[in-house]
């Protein structure tokens, strides 16, 4: 199969999918969320599947691209301005640009596009079924008993919350994590270091 | 022809059809039909056009501002509930009682988001293609200014005013060419990768108090990222042309944007600090913050936001790889960089998504450091005109001299001019160099200058002798900022003057053959 | 009835996550695995802020998901370090071709 | 419109003095990056600076064992009004996590000691190797604290991350370079199912707090349809992350390839803190599971939790003992030999037991376990060490008459390696006979254990064989005359150290061992001694207002 059918068929089929969510969109109460969902949730879904598909790693990284995108403005819309932003700057803008810039410098290396074997190919396409149908499965089939001491659904939460949350509840980890960020930067600087001989 | 050896395929030449060549033809009709009487009345066409796009914009305002007080009123008679759409019976039982019937229902679409999104994304697109074209102009003059030229004069007749509309003509219809090798898809994806996030910037960036596409609380943030998305499309569009000179200069911008993300950010935290908000329009925002005149601008604050301005300016240019950090680009070295294959239409993209970047880096200098849309003098203005109920004339005043977004085009038109400047003055910087200046100058300098500031503002919170030093401080650097402001207009309006007495002068402004 | 709610949220980040594994499994080279890990990193992202909307209230699944893109920027300089040292030694970054210890 | 700092909530000086062990590792960490800017460069200094700080923060440690309640405490408790789960502490500060600092410091100087033999003379970054080993430490210290699914996450990244980095430190060899690259694969993939199965953990339960999240799920456990599968493939995920750090068997592929290719210091801090860290944590996870609401729970997810990690253990010690046999390379076997010794531990994670059964036993005899496992390891490695540095190579026949040519080292080795396969009258036989004595104690409420101890036994005996060919190469054949081994005093001292606290802990040091061991284990953190105030079955928000202090 080709990489334009496959691509053809994939569109087709998220196609089909977000036509028909946008259908259900109109009927729901709040069709403009309704219909932001479907687009956002159709670009996400298809990235995610063009990823797993294609076999160029490029353009994987592109797809992967299209995948951080929409699920940021799937946090826009689940009212989490300031994870949408992050995800923007940090995934898209960050880690993103490191991975295209590792496949360019490791860019010829001759198994840059290859064809995976039918075996490796039916073992992936297995995993990725049965953990979707398993746990699609089990978290929509599941009872989900109502939180003790939770509070209902509530306004986007504003940046100021967050650096709040962040300075107090949650100081511990992020002063670790700022541990865990330097240690990293000065391995990572020091394994991408030419050698000296 | 037959025996001349072609190691390449021969490029089929396309056909100069369809929509593309509907639109030259139309533009071209239109110059023809419009170029005379411009030719005659040069300035008065510019300023025409000014004051008529002022009017234009500020009448739009008003009826959304009219349409605004409409909808309230109609949501109390009607018993609407907020954020359903009102039905037709609804309006026209409203709109009996409501003094503003007419235009309440000439703007019936507008009650819906879509619409007013809609009409928000044309207008914002509009700006930029205008935007791109004058500032392309613009860079030309100034080029040749500085360089003793003239710049184009022939297209159009005042100073070549319409030569970026004939190049856009010229390349909508230019052959488009795929190099052999070349990804297909994403050579054709990346000018789009890399356009579309300069556009989507504009939605977060405010020209004035309600000129804004979507309020957001993390705006700042949301246009950085957008700043930062850029480099991917860079990035495969080098990749994509299956030609090394465009792979190094798109790993060049890769590397050096972003190393200058860093200082970038770090410089606009001084401000947003100050602030305490990511907001930039709003009841409690960056601009709340400068209200009043020009003292309470932040760029003079302390002498930190002060220095964060020139730091956050230099970062700017290595943002728009704009000289002397115009690296992925350098036609000496890497014929023109991530770009060298493309031509035509996608070619253009490019440039409509740096001279859109420089607008919004800018932007943000100005809104956070230098008042955004207020006037200098802003504090002078009469209180009642400033209301949201004065008078069309008075709001028409108050716009163009105190306060709105024909200041804050001008400023921020100031700066990318200051862009261009620097860009044929300076000369390039090597690649480990830009790296070095980054890592090991700006990015050292920055740290310190936010880290003296959290003292700074530490201490203002805690002394009163320590407010009164620091308003004579923010006094003095306002002074300051006033000279090296003159300064540069001075010295600008100087050049200009003088440009036909410098030595090598070629040109002269004098009606050319053909012209 | 046909309003958006936590079922779609989690449908769709369990399509992300089988993806993401799937492309774990298929792809040899080694930046490939990466991005398959980042897709799973992203459907955990989009489960801790559905949950926290509409289930638990609050902010720590957004904050979860903040220090999960943190983790994940870590985890990927880290990664692609190694990647390039083993491509430098190597001349490739297959994973299939590092053979030389029998794991 | 900011409000002053006053108001806002800051650790209080209790937390941060039961904190001091990290703090001082961070501290050395600063200083590691800024003395070479001020002066001292090389290799002494930053090691200097290293040991001083594990020095440090191991004595800082030991002092906080005073005062400490028994139960434990949680520190780091936030309570800011934006949270509903506020009230929740951060880290725990008990006996187990204490002894836990103390036994890694004092493992971080030892291995200190090793790098400064072996890596350190030709070592040109050794502010860089030693950051990352220091990072290391505090991710694993942090590993053992920590109450909180985030943090608990986010410490295993930062001592997994610099793990990482550390086994490809040598960037000339080939074998360096693929062994962190399968080691960063694999453990980025494991990362990713945790986060996942702790996400949903996260939305089956609102809270990220462990105890909470334990108590939720049991107060669940009677709803009618409740999650069952989906608690279990969660719990199977976040667990997944922990087996990778002590390489239980499914996730024990980086092991031998990571000892193999990273230098010696590297495969011996992996061997041990690695694992160690790794065993405490699962330890710490299934006693706060275990502990709330026991006959509800025990319906639901325990059993899960109970069988899953006997079964591992099974397979872990069987499966590595099986595979050593294979091995010519000492590093190897070793290797393996510690993947097995993984499994061991796990069996007694598998018998912490709700109410009826005291917990203590195991985590007594695992908190023993550790002390003795350090020791024999680091002996081993260090013994390979020598004999590498000697004769150029890792393989069997590098031992081959060691034991005619330098005795004393050749009998301190064997002495490491009989102590590992559990023979008396070393410590590894007692610390063995006491996870076994446990077992058995605990199979009287639960057939299954039988299987379990009787796993442990047969193993012990499969594991004898491969040791011994070690022992026999050493003693037995042929060999070429080549001289008295020639090695570094001070390792040759460590080595015999070892031997003849393996020797003593097997004989006079049994009662002291048991002492504190039973000791740390009585008074470790138990999630409802803390939370003592609040009911069983009460709500997330609630729980967190009981305090302590």
């Amino acid at each position: 199969m080709s990489e334009r059918i496959r691509l053809a068929l994939i569109g087709l089929a998220v196609l089909v999918a977000v036509t028909l969510m946008g259908l259900a969109a109109l009927l729901s109460s709040r069709p403009l969320e309704a219909f932001a969902f479907s687009v956002f949730a159709g670009a996400l879904v298809t990235s995610a599947l063009a990823i797993v598909l294609t076999r160029d790693i490029v353009r994987s990284a592109m797809w992967l691209m299209g995948a951080l995108s929409s699920a940021a403005g799937l946090y826009f819309l689940l009212g989490a301005n300031f994870l949408g932003v992050v995800q923007l700057i940090v995934y898209a803008g960050g880690i993103l640009v490191l991975i295209v810039f590792g496949v360019m410098l490791t860019g010829r290396s001759p198994f840059l596009r290859f064809d995976p074997r039918p075996a490796e190919t039916a073992l992936a396409a297995l995993v990725g079924v049965l953990l979707f149908a398993a746990f699609s499965a089990v978290l929509l089939g599941s009872a989900w008993p109502p939180l003790p001491g939770a509070v209902p659904v509530r306004q986007a939460a504003t940046v100021r919350e967050i650096g709040r949350a962040l300075l107090t509840d949650y100081l511990l980890p992020f002063e670790v994590v700022s541990v865990l960020l330097l240690a990293v930067m000065i391995g990572a600087a020091y394994l991408a270091r030419p050698v000296r001989r | 022809m037959a025996d001349v050896y072609v190691p390449w395929p021969q490029p089929r030449a396309k056909e100069f059809r369809g929509p593309s060549r509907a639109a030259a033809r139309a533009a071209v009709s239109a110059y023809r039909a419009g170029a005379p009487w411009v030719r005659k009345h040069p300035a008065l066409v510019f300023f025409a056009l000014l004051a008529g796009g002022c009017l234009a914009a500020w009448g739009v305002q008003f009826l959304c501002q009219e349409y605004v007080r409409v909808e309230q009123r109609l949501l109390l008679t009607a018993r609407a509930q907020p954020g359903q759409w009102l039905t037709l019976e609804q309006l026209a039982a409203g709109a009996v009682e409501v003094r503003a019937a007419v235009p309440a229902v000439l703007l019936y679409p507008l009650q819906m988001l879509v619409v007013r999104d809609a009409l928000g994304l044309l207008g914002i697109i509009t700006f930029v293609s205008i935007l791109a074209m004058f500032a392309i102009w613009l860079e030309r003059k100034v080029a040749g200014w500085i360089q003793s030229r003239i710049g184009p004069m022939r297209v159009g007749g005042w100073h070549g005013w319409s030569q970026s509309l004939a190049d856009g003509i010229k390349l909508i219809a230019k052959e488009d060419l795929i190099p052999a090798g070349a990804d297909r898809m994403l050579y054709r994806l990346a000018p789009y990768i890399n356009f579309v996030p300069a556009l989507m910037g504009f939605v977060a960036l405010p020209f004035g108090v309600y000129w804004v596409f979507r309020n957001l609380d993390v705006g700042l943030l949301f246009i950085l990222a957008m700043l930062g998305l850029e480099v991917i499309g860079v990035l495969l569009a080098g990749w994509a042309s299956n030609n090394k000179w465009s792979v190094f200069g798109a790993l060049r911008e890769a590397a050096q944007v972003v190393a200058y993300e860093i200082p970038m950010g770090m410089s606009l935290l001084i401000p947003i600090m100050v602030a305490g908000t990511l907001q930039l329009t709003g009841e409690d925002s960056v601009m709340a913050r400068q209200a009043g005149g020009w003292f309470n601008w932040l760029a003079w604050h302390s002498p930190w936001t002060f220095v964060a301005m020139f730091t956050y300016f230099i970062a700017s240019l290595a943002a728009c790889k704009r000289a002397p950090f115009d690296l992925p680009e350098a036609e000496s070295e890497l014929v023109a960089g991530f770009h060298t294959e493309y031509s035509g239409f996608r070619w253009s993209l490019f440039f409509f998504a740096e001279y859109a970047a420089m607008f919004i880096v800018s932007g943000i200098l100005v809104l956070l450091f230098l008042g955004g849309w207020d006037a200098p003098w802003v504090g002078l203005a009469p209180a009642a005109w400033g209301e949201p109920h004065a008078p069309l004339g008075a709001q028409l005043l108050y716009g163009v001299i105190f306060s709105g977004p024909f200041w804050f085009i001008l400023k921020a038109m100031l700066l990318v001019y200051l862009q261009m400047w620097l860009r044929w003055t300076l000369p390039r910087l090597r690649i480990d160099q830009v790296l070095f200046s980054c890592v090991q100058v700006i990015l050292p300098l920055t740290m310190i200058v936010l880290l003296a500031s959290v003292f700074w503002e530490l201490a203002l919170g805690s002394s009163a002798a320590f407010r009164v030093f620091s308003q004579v401080v923010s006094f003095v650097l306002a002074l300051v900022g006033a000279v090296i402001a003159v300064a540069i207009v001075l010295v600008a309006l100087a050049g200009l003057r003088q440009r036909r007495a410098l030595v090598g002068t070629m040109g002269v402004e004098r009606p050319l053959p053909g012209g | 009835m046909y309003d958006v709610g936590l079922a779609h949220y989690l449908l769709v980040s369990t399509l992300v996550f089988a993806a993401g594994v799937a492309t774990m499994t298929l792809k040899r080279n080694a930046i490939g695995v990466l991005i398959g890990v980042e897709l799973v990193l992203n459907a955990a992202s989009i489960n801790f802020v559905a949950f926290g909307h509409y289930r638990a209230g609050g902010l720590d699944g957004q904050i979860a998901a903040v220090f999960v893109i943190v983790l994940a920027a870590a985890e990927a300089a880290v990664a692609l370090a190694i990647f390039l040292n083993f491509y430098a030694l190597h001349a490739t970054v297959d994973v299939d071709r590092g053979d030389n210890l029998k794991g | 419109m900011t409000p002053p700092l006053a108001s806002m909530w800051m650790p209080s000086g209790a937390d941060l003095r039961l904190a001091l062990p990290e703090l001082v590792l961070v501290g050395a960490l600063a200083a590691l990056l800024i003395v070479p800017l001020l002066g001292p460069r090389g290799a002494r200094s930053a090691g200097l600076i290293a040991l001083l700080g594990a020095l440090t923060a191991g004595v800082a440690a030991l002092l906080a064992f005073e005062g400490l309640p028994s139960g434990g405490l949680e520190i780091f408790r936030a309570s800011g009004p934006s949270d509903p789960a506020a009230g929740t502490g951060m880290l725990v500060a008990d006996s187990l996590g204490m002894f836990f600092r103390v036994l890694l410091m004092f493992f971080l100087m030892s291995v200190l000691i090793m790098w400064s033999l072996f890596d350190a003379p030709a070592e040109r970054h050794p502010t860089e190797f030693l950051v990352l080993l220091v990072a290391s430490a505090i991710g694993m210290a942090l590993m053992t604290t920590t109450v909180n699914l985030l943090l608990m996450i986010i410490a295993i990244e930062l001592a997994s991350l610099p793990s990482y980095a550390m086994s490809a430190f040598d960037r000339t060899r080939r074998a360096a370079a693929e062994a962190a690259l399968k080691y960063a694969i694999f453990g980025a993939a494991t990362t990713g199912f945790m986060i996942f199965g702790a996400s949903i953990l996260y939305g089956l339960t609102g809270t990220l707090h462990v105890p909470g999240i334990a108590r939720v799920l049991a107060g669940q456990a009677s709803v009618p349809g409740f999650a069952t599968t989906l608690t279990a493939l969660a719990l199977l995920a976040v667990f997944a992350g922990v087996g990778f750090k002590i390489s239980a068997v499914p996730f024990h592929f980086w092991c031998p390839d990571v000892f193999e290719g990273a230098s010696l210091p590297v495969a011996t801090w992996l061997s041990v803190a690695s694992k160690a860290a790794g065993v405490v944590l699962l330890v710490r996870l299934v006693s706060i599971f275990a502990e709330p609401a026991a006959a509800a729970y025990v319906a639901g997810v325990l059993p899960l939790i109970k069988y899953g990690v006997g079964a591992l253990a099974i397979l872990t010690c069987t499966v590595a003992n099986l595979a050593a046999y294979r091995q010519t390379s000492v590093r190897r076997l070793l290797a393996y030999s510690s993947i097995a010794h993984a499994g061991y531990m796990l069996a007694a994670g598998a018998i912490i037991f709700p109410s009826e059964q005291p917990s203590a036993g195991a985590i007594s005899a695992i908190v023993a376990y550790l002390v003795v496992y350090m020791f024999m390891n680091y002996g081993a490695f260090m013994a390979l060490g020598l004999v590498a540095a000697d004769r150029g190579s890792e393989d069997l026949d590098a031992f081959r008459g060691l034991g005619w040519r330098d005795a004393p080292t050749a009998a301190a080795l064997a002495v490491c390696l009989v102590s590992l396969v559990g023979l008396p009258p070393l410590g590894g036989f007692i610390v063995k006979w006491w996870l076994i004595y446990a077992l058995g104690a605990a199979a009287l409420h639960s057939p299954f254990l039988w299987v379990l101890a009787g796993a442990v036994v047969i193993n012990t005996a499969l594991s004898l064989f491969y040791y011994m060919r070690v022992v026999a190469a050493m003693y037995l054949g042929a060999y070429e005359e080549t001289g008295a081994l020639r090695a570094p005093l001070s390792g040759k001292v460590a080595l015999h150290l070892c031997a003849i606290i393996l020797l003593l802990t097997g004989t006079l040091w049994i009662a002291p061992l048991k002492r504190n061991a039973d000791g740390v284990a009585a008074a470790a953190y138990s999630p409802r001694s803390v939370n003592a105030g609040a009911p069983v079955e009460t709500s997330i928000s609630v729980a967190g207002s009981a305090n302590v202090r």
